[in-house]
């Protein structure tokens, strides 16, 4: 039997095939075609302190090998999540983790508050990466010294594993990567959205409400590739990869880049029972290439 | 209900006109309940710009044959690769999705299907019908080239038919027709789908004559099953799932209609 | 008759349609294509002072509607360039841009210099975002000093148009777009490519000798849009777009974006002729929707 | 040479075995002149992961027919598409490219294809003999499963076989076959085109010999005409494009080799 646990700093993945926010709602959503207990772990949707309406319609368009979201952080509050979503979904036998995000530090560090309360959740994804909304998100993320206050703001209430999520939408990534680590992440984890727009040329509008949204899919996973490998070299705490994939060669891919675990976005909408898939040509990789631990791929390749 | 993705095989592909064709797909398994105003995600092969999967109201359904019938109009570079899908072919699909129209408590309701949006009409009229309801259909087309075959309808009621160069029935729009004008008021139901142009003014209509409206929404989806949010449209209750929640709503419930 | 000429600042292109640098070679690569005078403009291959052999084979990889490539400047130099190449290409009636690439300041306005002289040459296009060079190349790019210093540098030396090509790879395009206008750009043209790597899964190695390269190609479209659309509101410069344009509805996408002229780039490789097609068809869709001059194209998205 | 890019006809796709097939494609035009180790780009259409175009070897050409017929061997999504076409499909090419075998001033030569790399050997054996040239065909494979037909290159003169398994010809590598040892040193060239191990192994017998030899390279190409400078081989004379300047080189050319 091969090995298929990681350690994200602390905290064990039964295996390194884990969900992204925003792309598999709480899970349940995906009850119907795979077993969640399978996965390594799930962080499920975007969490604010308040409820949130998030962006008008439309909120999506399809590019070339991806697509644009602009969902806009929609989500009915953290104390709806605490009492109402929490108990239907914590006998999960799976790392679950929640996406934390806000307009301001005290919103981040009241919803971390709260998750932090809930015994089944090992750890939250801080998202100072989301490019939909018009206050915080993102802004957060793309400049060093907001992302460390951030990230010290909410360690200062957070006990439990604290996963910073990363923006690719920077000059360096690297050194906001250091900067969160300093600041006390447990691990990082890249990368969200591209910022990018669609237009409709014959009726010379923007296909989204917010004219810019995320570009997520296929198309970015060369820039995300190469921030994971920026990423793996430059911090010292484990690095949770991202970005258009869609099977079990590209998650090899994105481990040999440095990657200790991975998550998969936009492909659970192709195909939702992407995540087993990929989980098994992990294992017949393993087998073909005679690895028995999972953890030997983790910055693997040969420079 | 629970979801299925499966890979299904085409048995027939029937072009009716310049626009449209009828895909027969069947199950090697026993398909489950399908509701009228339920849909499927269409994973298309080989296509460099159809990287979602692509939704597709179910027209019909056999349970004999286990097969599931859809009406698809030729309007991109998906439903072009749908086109040319040959008997024997795979199709993988994902459903049943979304609720579904109402059908208790009903006794007389006029379905109206404007272009393409004639797909889920077919399965809720034989649905009425099987109900005891008296379903009147009218269809909507901008000429008869692309009108429907009416067969299948003129089975289960009568058609009312406009175009809008007159070319068959009524000339000129579907709310131009009596069904929805000195007939309505005996309705117990508008149930329509179409161009959303065509659905608002439906639903006007209907608002008029203090009939109740149904509309099935074709908005942008990335997933299907509730997962991404980005289909939503804006309702009383705030924003809402048009592929979980919808696609059917009644217009009662959504903000500017 | 429809108008398809454009104005960047003082210099007429007869159409919008352009080439983007090491792309299309020196024009003559695609004479048994098409007719080089149809075009609004080429811009040639990236020239360095001295002679550069590039970077070592494996130089490109496909990937999902794109490639990446480190090809890193191979030219035979400035001098070569004006001894001769130029004497064979300058009777193309169509504006041949020279693509000015160099690691230090002075080589820069050295090459600037000896461009200068080349009398049927209207413009350079200041080239400060070269993923694929170890000195500089992008890093004068990507932060707005060095991005400042080396366009005033050149500025003094170089008296006709000087375009100065961005790179994406930044937080905010719009800073260093303002900064080089200010600093005397006559016009500004973006996308260069996104820095991205690609990975054998199998072999567990770069699929680049350097590791990573450049992005290009449909799958940087959503990004290259975007930014486009922001330096138009930013600066008053004229704007040339490019990134992943296959297309007419593409090329116009740009425009309606805010590009004055547009380039082809990648598409060029996968259909030599594609930028006679486009043109072609920006004048179908001018006639379909009754415009008389490609003009009211500019910046045209109704917001 | 002027380069054309032209839409074929695809007239005959023949399966050779399980990982190779011969596709014929037609012009409407008369064919130009096309030389021994030319190649062409194919664009795959409906290809999701093609984005460029795909570099193959002219195999043989028919100028009777205005015919180029092709060798291909099935690795990826590209050649796996190829092998679908079916007579009457288009088939979008850019065609004459790269340089070409020397044939000037030979008498004997020893022409070498290990697996797919045969497919320039077919119409420079040709070529040679028609210019009273004797060519000695030695064909590789790892099986004769896999082995191309031989009758094509019988007409011609005698051919060598090696297999790797020993199923045909001699056992082991081209480099074992007495045509690359005993008898090499009659030769005036050594062709060889094939996996890059085999080719420097080839080369290194021939330098061995004092034989000069040309390899046909199968570089990465993003355009193959020399606009993009991706396909660069390191030569003496510093990096030179395999597309333009290539495919054949002479290994005293090649720096490493
Ligand atoms: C619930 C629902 C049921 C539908 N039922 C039918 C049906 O029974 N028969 C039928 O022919 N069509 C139906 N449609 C519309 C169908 O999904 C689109 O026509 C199809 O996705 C277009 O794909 P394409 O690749 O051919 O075109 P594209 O080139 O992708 O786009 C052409 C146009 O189609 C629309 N479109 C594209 N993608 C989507 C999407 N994911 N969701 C909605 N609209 C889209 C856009 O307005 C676009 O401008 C339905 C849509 C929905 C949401
Ligand atoms: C000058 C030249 C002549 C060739 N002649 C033939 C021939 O006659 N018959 C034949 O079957 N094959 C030939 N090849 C190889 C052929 O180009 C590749 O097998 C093909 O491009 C693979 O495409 P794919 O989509 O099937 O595989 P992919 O999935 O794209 O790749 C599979 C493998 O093929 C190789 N490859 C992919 N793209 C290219 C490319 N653009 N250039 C070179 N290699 C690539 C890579 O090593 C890759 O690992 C030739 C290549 C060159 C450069
Ligand atoms: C529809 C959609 C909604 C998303 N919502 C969130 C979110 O709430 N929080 C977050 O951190 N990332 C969000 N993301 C980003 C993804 O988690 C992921 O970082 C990104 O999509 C790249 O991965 P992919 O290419 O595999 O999708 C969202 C992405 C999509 C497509
Ligand atoms: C093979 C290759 C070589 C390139 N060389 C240069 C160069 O020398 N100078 C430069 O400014 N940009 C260079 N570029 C970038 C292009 O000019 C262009 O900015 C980029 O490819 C985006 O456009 P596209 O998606 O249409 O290709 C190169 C791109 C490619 C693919
Ligand atoms: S389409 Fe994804 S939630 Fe409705
Ligand atoms: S493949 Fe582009 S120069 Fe050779």
């Amino acid at each position: 039997m091969v090995n298929l646990a990681v350690d994200i700093n602390g905290y064990t993945l039964k295996n390194p095939v884990m969900t992204a926010s925003g792309t598999f709602g709480f899970g349940e959503e995906y009850e119907d075609f795979i077993d969640i207990d399978a996965l390594g772990g799930i962080v499920v949707k975007g969490t604010t302190r308040e409820h949130r309406e998030g962006n008008p319609y439309p909120r999506m368009a399809e590019t070339p090998s991806g697509m644009l979201n602009a969902v806009g952080l929609q989500n009915k509050g953290v104390e709806h999540f605490a009492s109402n979503i929490y108990p239907r979904i914590k006998h999960y036998d799976t790392g679950i983790f929640v996406n934390v995000s806000g307009s301001t530090i005290e919103d981040y560090v009241a919803t971390a508050e709260r998750i932090n309360e809930l015994d089944h959740i090992p750890g939250i994804e801080l998202n100072i990466s989301c490019p939909n909304v018009k206050e915080g998100g993102m802004s957060f993320g793309v400049h060093c010294p907001s992302a460390i206050a951030v990230t010290e703001a909410v360690r200062k209430v957070y006990k439990k594993h604290m996963m910073v999520k990363l923006s690719p939408n920077v000059t360096d990534v690297t050194d906001i990567a250091k900067g969160v680590e300093g600041a006390g992440a447990d691990s990082v984890s890249l990368i969200n959205t591209l910022l990018g727009m669609a237009i409709d040329a014959e009726k010379r509008k923007p296909l989204l409400s917010t004219i810019t949204g995320g570009l997520s899919g296929p198309a970015v996973k060369p820039v995300a590739l190469r921030m994971v490998w920026q990423v793996y070299n430059a911090v010292k705490v484990p690095v949770i990869g991202m970005g258009g994939i869609m099977n079990a060669t590209d998650a090899i891919e994105f481990m040999l880049a440095g990657a200790t675990a991975i998550q998969v976005g936009t492909g659970n909408f192709v195909d939702p029972t992407m995540t087993i898939k990929i989980l098994d040509g992990i294992k017949d990789y393993m087998e073909r290439h005679k690895i028995n631990d999972v953890n030997e791929l983790i910055g693997g390749m040969h420079v | 209900m629970k979801k299925h993705v499966e890979l299904f095989k085409v048995t027939q592909n029937r072009r009716i006109n310049a626009e449209y064709m009828i895909l027969h797909v069947a199950s090697e398994n026993k398909l489950p309940e399908i509701l009228p105003g339920q849909f499927v995600e269409i994973k298309v092969e080989n296509g460099p710009n159809t990287f979602l999967r692509r939704p597709i109201s179910i027209h019909e359904v056999d349970h004999d044959k286990n097969e599931i019938i859809l009406l698809i109009q030729e309007v991109g570079e998906g439903t072009q690769l749908m086109a040319k899908l040959q008997p024997g072919d795979d199709l993988d699909m994902i459903y049943p999705l979304g609720n579904s129209f109402t059908t208790e408590g009903i006794k007389k309701a006029v379905l109206v299907g404007g272009g393409v949006g004639v797909a889920p009409m077919l399965i809720l009229g034989r649905e009425l019908k099987a109900k005891g309801v008296t379903p009147y259909f009218l269809l909507g087309a901008r000429n008869s080239e692309i009108l429907m075959d009416l067969d299948e309808y003129l089975k289960i009621n009568e058609v009312g038919v406009t175009t809008e160069d007159g070319s068959q029935g009524i000339k000129g729009f579907v709310t131009d027709h009596s069904l929805l004008n000195e007939q309505l008021a005996d309705m117990d139901m508008v149930y329509t789908c179409g161009p959303d142009p065509m659905m608002r003014a439906v639903a006007a209509k209907a608002k008029e004559a203090g009939v109740d409206c149904e509309v099935s929404l074709e908005n942008m989806m990335a997933c299907g099953f509730g997962a991404c949010l980005c289909c939503v449209v804006d309702t009383l209750g705030g924003n809402k799932c048009t592929c979980t929640e919808g696609p059917v709503f009644n217009t009662k419930e959504l903000k500017g209609w």
